[in-house]
Parts: structure tokens; C-alpha cells; sequence
């Protein structure tokens, strides 16, 4: 089954990418494909590459672009949200890409499943 | 339904954009609009509900000069102009903050949660913000 | 006792920090709506109870240009809720000794 | 009719999410608490009242993760609710068409 | 309040900090308790307050393995060494959640309502988070 | 009277930023002075000047940067807080400098009033 995730928050603030990754873990663990997982609203801070937690913390953003590289999976910045948040290409952590919210619209024709984390 | 229905280019699902949040506090509502204005460029099935704080959203006269936000209201206008027809409000939430449809921006079809809960379990996909 | 000026962001329709504050502010003290706790203003909506049922502990204002904002310009408040500018809020907070925010 | 599976994230004390969700989602609907959602299933706690009245309508679950997280490992949840992993959820969303967040 | 006691260097003022929030759904509990590590560093009476879903934040048993973020709560133990004694737990918030003083990692003052409000009204600067 | 104000959101997400800029420009009106202003939690965000928001909205990361070059405001970030999120020496605007939690203190200590404005 193909599975999409969509990220409405950053990382740390609320656990919503924290859930979000482990639930992304699990989808796959389970044998089931992540057709994409798509970043909005502040989650576009989830690809911010100067994020630099303290070194008994998780580093979210090097666990998603790790997950994102080592199994192919499509990773979407939206640019919109993006662009006023001041995320720009220049910040933006490997395995990640910026593009339109056309992409999220497509997760979920495409997808079987999309699944939201927020706050 | 035939596996054939269930796939291909032609597939047409049911996308429903689920508003709980009130304006200006918080981004959330500006930036689902934004999705469901370019969602409607897709030939799906979209629907938009407001309920709880999200009917707060429709309300007309908004003015936020003195609060230096960009007013976004009027752009609910446009859903119709995007060919976005099903647009349902709460009852409920509605009646619970005083307010009728004649307060809203746009025409809507107000819901109560008995029929809406019917129209919510009809969809394919449900994003919320 | 310092006197104190309590700020509400929050809508009462979807939080709990109005009834938190409502619970624990002293009597004599100021309550503020602003942002999305001026929804806990309207005269007409069914929470409009836990504010005019208080009139005589707090002394309520609301922040005009988050009502304007909202479109409730038009719309009945609580009577005896006093509307202020942001000139206004910061006479509240110049006024009181302390100012607590209901995050 | 699509099988809807509904994910609570917030706090029952302290947001409404729970309270739309019951009051909009289908009878016959699974209901998973996952973060601070996991509140919600604490037995002892004023709150219960809001999920052990419904049994009979919902499927509950609660993410086993958030549980332990928050200490709750060694505090009694309602009866009747399902505990479940990250392939637990994983499976929840498969066996379901939809799924919906109350953010 | 004679003029010199409200300035100079050697003003001591009474700060509390005050913990609604649940911990880990939100990273206000940790940064909170950061800054009071930092602020008992200072020469003033601090206070530390829990009401609400903040209660939660001095459960006892906490096991964040399985969802990967940072298990902060031993770190409350620390409270005591930095000399920070005045941590007060609303009793309303405790019972609702069905909890104890026995079921938190540091012990406490529990505090009624009508008592926390005194405790409240005596502050000089309030930090919410 | 001198005024501290604390911000603990991000731009655009919470109106926080937004209010906290309003009711500064009010301080100065009433003819008050800002000791500090201090962001914390995703408050640090609103330092970023790669921000691009859409041309007919507020810029609020320059209406800061503005407000406190022309008016000597100290405008301070955390470090903590920044690390973690990714904000930099490289991306911070004028006006904002970064520094340690112990300036929030500072501010409740040397400031008449301090005003929190957060989600």
C-alpha cells in the first residue's frame, strides 16, 4: 500500500514530526511503500540543514533527509510556505526538495492513505 | 467498486479540506485556503468544511488594518469562481458563537453535525490545518 | 499584592486557558481578550456566560483592533467588557504591577 | 461509506478536539489517541467520562509510545481501549479508507 | 516601599514561571525548565508553578524510548540544587487527572486555588510558556 | 516606565509577533521605553532574514529589524533555542543579536513591566 504523510509543524516545537517519522519508520517496516511526504505550514522547517540540536537530542532534520536518501523517499518542501518562513534552497538539507502545493494534491490522489500530523 | 474504478489517470477521489481554526490567531486558515485554491485546479471531487473556530473565518466585515495582517477574507469569494461549490458549515458551531449564515462572506450550506457526519464519512481523502 | 492584568489569547471555544485564569486570577484583577480570546466577548455565543456571570471579580477589556480584525465589529459584546486600542493595552500594562499571560 | 479512523493529538483538558470528534465522527469509527491526545484514556481522571460513555460506539486505541513517554505506563487506562505500537498505527491507517486529524 | 528598595543592584524581585503544558506534544515544558535553570543563577526569589496539563510534566516513570525524543524529567531533581525550593502544583489540576503528590519525581507543594492565587498576586514578573 | 516583552512564535504561524509588534509601537507612542525584546522558543524565527513573504503582506522580520535599529532596541535571541532551530550568525537580520537565556532575565529584573506574547 502506498502511504502519504503530511507535516504541518517544525521540528522540536510540537511532536507532530517526531510522530511523524517514527510513523514513517513503521510504514515501512510493515512493507508498505511512502509515496511522498510533504512539508507545510512551519513544517517546512523540518529541512533546515543549520538546525543543530544539543548532542543528547534527536536531529530531526538529519534523521528525515537520512530516512529520505537511504529509501528513495520523496520529500517536499512546500515553496510557498517556505518562501515567507525564510527557507531557501541555500538552507535546505540533502534529500529534500522545494516545490509546489500541487505536489500535496497529488499525494493524495496518488497515495492510498494520507495520513496528517499537526498540532 | 471494480478494480478498474480504483485506478488510472481518470480516477476522481473525494478530497474534503477540514477548517477548525479561527482567522489571524493563526496561519492555518489563510494557508488551507491556499491548498484547497490549488487543489481546485485538479479534477477531483473537493469539498470545504468549516466547523468549530472555522466558521469564525466566513465572518463578513473583517477589517485588519489596525492589526497589519493581510485581510484574506474576500478571497473566499473566489471558491466559487474556482468552481469549489461544496462548501458546508456547522450548524452547531455556528449557532454556538451567535452567529447565522446571513454573518458569512460567501453562501455555504449549513450543516448539522447528524448530516455532516454522513458527508465526512462519504470522502477519500481528509486534509486538515 | 501586586496588581495584576491577565492577557487571554485563546479562543474559549477551543482552549481552556480563560476558564484556567477565570479559576485562579484574583478578584479586583484585569482580564484582556486579545488575538483569538476576543471570541470570548460576544454577547450572543454560548460561552458568553463565563464572562458576564464575572463582571463584579474582574474588570474585562477586549483589544478593538482584534475585534475589527474578525469581523465582530458589528457583532453585541458583553456589556460592561471595555474595548481599548494598543495604546489602551499598553496604559493596562503600565497601570497594573504585573502582567500574566495565559499561554 | 468509507471506515474512518480519527486521530486525537491534543490534550482533552486542555483543547476541544476530542469533544468535535465525538460529537461529528460516524458511530462505528476507531478513534486512535496518539501524543498528548493519550490523556484522554487516563481512568482516574475527570475526563474519562468523555470516551468510557461511547464504548459502544467507537473503537478506541492509544499509542502505546505517548503512554510510556508521559509516565503513564503505571496508571490505570479505561477499559476497553486498545493499546497499540507504531506498526499497530501503521496497520489502523491500512485497515481503514480514511483518516482523519482533529488539529 | 521606600525608593531604594526598588532599584540597584542589590533589587531582588519575585519571578515565577508558570508550566500549563504537557510535556513532549510541546517543547514548552523543556525550554521553560531551561530557563529556570538559567534563572536560578541570579540573585531573586523564583517560584515554580504546574497547573493545568503542566501537572504532567513531574510524572514519575517516564520512558521516551519509543519515541525517540529526550526523557527531561530527571532534570526537575535538579531544581533542588540550584536552590530553587518554591515549586508549587495546583491541587485542582492533580485530582482531575486522577494523579498524587506521590506520583511525581520531586516533591512538591500541592496548592489549592484560593491558595495559589495569593501565591500568584505576590509575583513581581510572571513567565508563561 | 521601561517595558520587556518576550515573544515565543515564530512570523506568520501565531499572531504573537504580529500583537508583540503593535503593542512596541504603542509603548514608544505613550512615550514608554523597550529595555529588551527577547525571542524564544520558535520565537528566534522571526530574526531570519531570508524571509520573503508575498509582496502584499507584512515583512515582520524587517519591521523588527526597522523598529530596532531606528529606535535603539535591543533585540535579543537565544541562542538555546536558535541552535536547535537552525538559526544562525549567517541568517540573522540587523538589528538582532544572539545571545544567552540569562538576558530574559535580566530584562524581568531590569525592566518595569515585562509582557509575554505566545500560542
Amino acid at each position: 500500500m502506498k502511504f502519504g504523510i503530511l507535516i504541518n509543524e517544525g521540528p522540536f516545537t510540537h511532536q507532530a514530526s517526531d510522530s511523524a517519522y517514527r510513523f514513517a519508520e513503521a510504514v515501512l517496516a510493515r512493507g508498505h511503500e511512502i509515496y511522498r511526504v510533504f512539508f507545510y505550514n512551519d513544517g517546512v522547517y523540518n529541512c533546515n540543514k543549520l538546525s543543530e540540536p544539543q548532542s543528547d537530542d534527536r536531529n530531526l532534520v538529519a534523521l528525515w533527509s537520512k530516512l529520505g536518501t537511504e529509501n528513495g523517499i520523496d520529500l517536499v518542501v512546500c515553496i510557498a510556505a517556505a518562501l515567507r518562513r525564510g527557507i531557501k534552497d541555500e538552507v535546505v538539507a540533502e534529500g529534500f526538495r522545494i516545490s509546489g502545493l500541487g505536489q500535496l494534491v497529488e499525494a493524495g490522489i496518488e497515495a492510498d492513505r494520507l495520513v496528517v500530523f499537526g498540532d | 467498486m471494480e478494480e478498474w474504478e480504483e485506478s488510472g489517470p481518470e480516477v476522481v477521489k473525494r478530497f474534503m479540506y477540514v477548517n477548525r481554526r479561527a482567522p489571524y490567531g493563526t496561519i492555518y486558515a489563510l494557508e488551507c485556503l491556499e491548498v484547497v485554491l490549488i487543489a481546485a485546479a485538479f479534477d477531483q471531487d473537493v469539498s470545504v468544511v468549516f466547523l468549530d473556530d472555522g466558521v469564525c473565518q466566513l465572518k463578513k466585515n473583517q477589517d485588519t488594518t489596525a492589526i497589519g495582517m493581510k485581510n484574506f477574507s474576500r478571497t473566499y469569494g473566489a471558491l466559487d469562481d474556482y468552481d469549489v461549490e461544496k462548501i458546508y458549515v456547522e450548524k452547531e458551531s455556528l449557532e454556538a458563537r451567535g452567529l447565522t449564515a446571513d454573518d458569512l462572506v460567501i453562501p455555504v450550506e449549513v450543516i448539522a453535525a447528524d448530516d455532516l457526519r454522513d458527508v465526512m464519512a462519504q470522502q477519500d481523502v481528509v486534509i486538515s490545518s | 499584592m501586586n496588581s495584576m492584568l491577565h492577557l487571554i489569547n485563546k479562543s474559549p471555544f477551543e482552549r481552556t486557558a480563560l476558564d484556567s485564569c477565570l479559576r485562579v486570577a484574583k478578584a479586583g484583577s484585569s482580564i484582556l481578550l486579545i488575538e483569538d480570546g476576543v471570541y470570548a466577548a460576544l454577547k450572543n455565543a454560548a460561552h458568553a456566560i463565563k464572562i458576564s456571570t464575572r463582571m463584579e471579580d474582574f474588570s474585562f477589556y477586549v483589544l478593538g483592533p482584534d475585534v475589527a480584525a474578525r469581523g465582530l465589529g458589528d457583532t453585541p459584546l458583553i456589556e460592561g467588557i471595555t474595548v481599548v486600542d494598543y495604546e489602551g493595552f499598553v496604559d493596562l500594562v503600565a497601570e497594573h504591577e504585573v502582567t500574566q499571560s495565559w499561554l
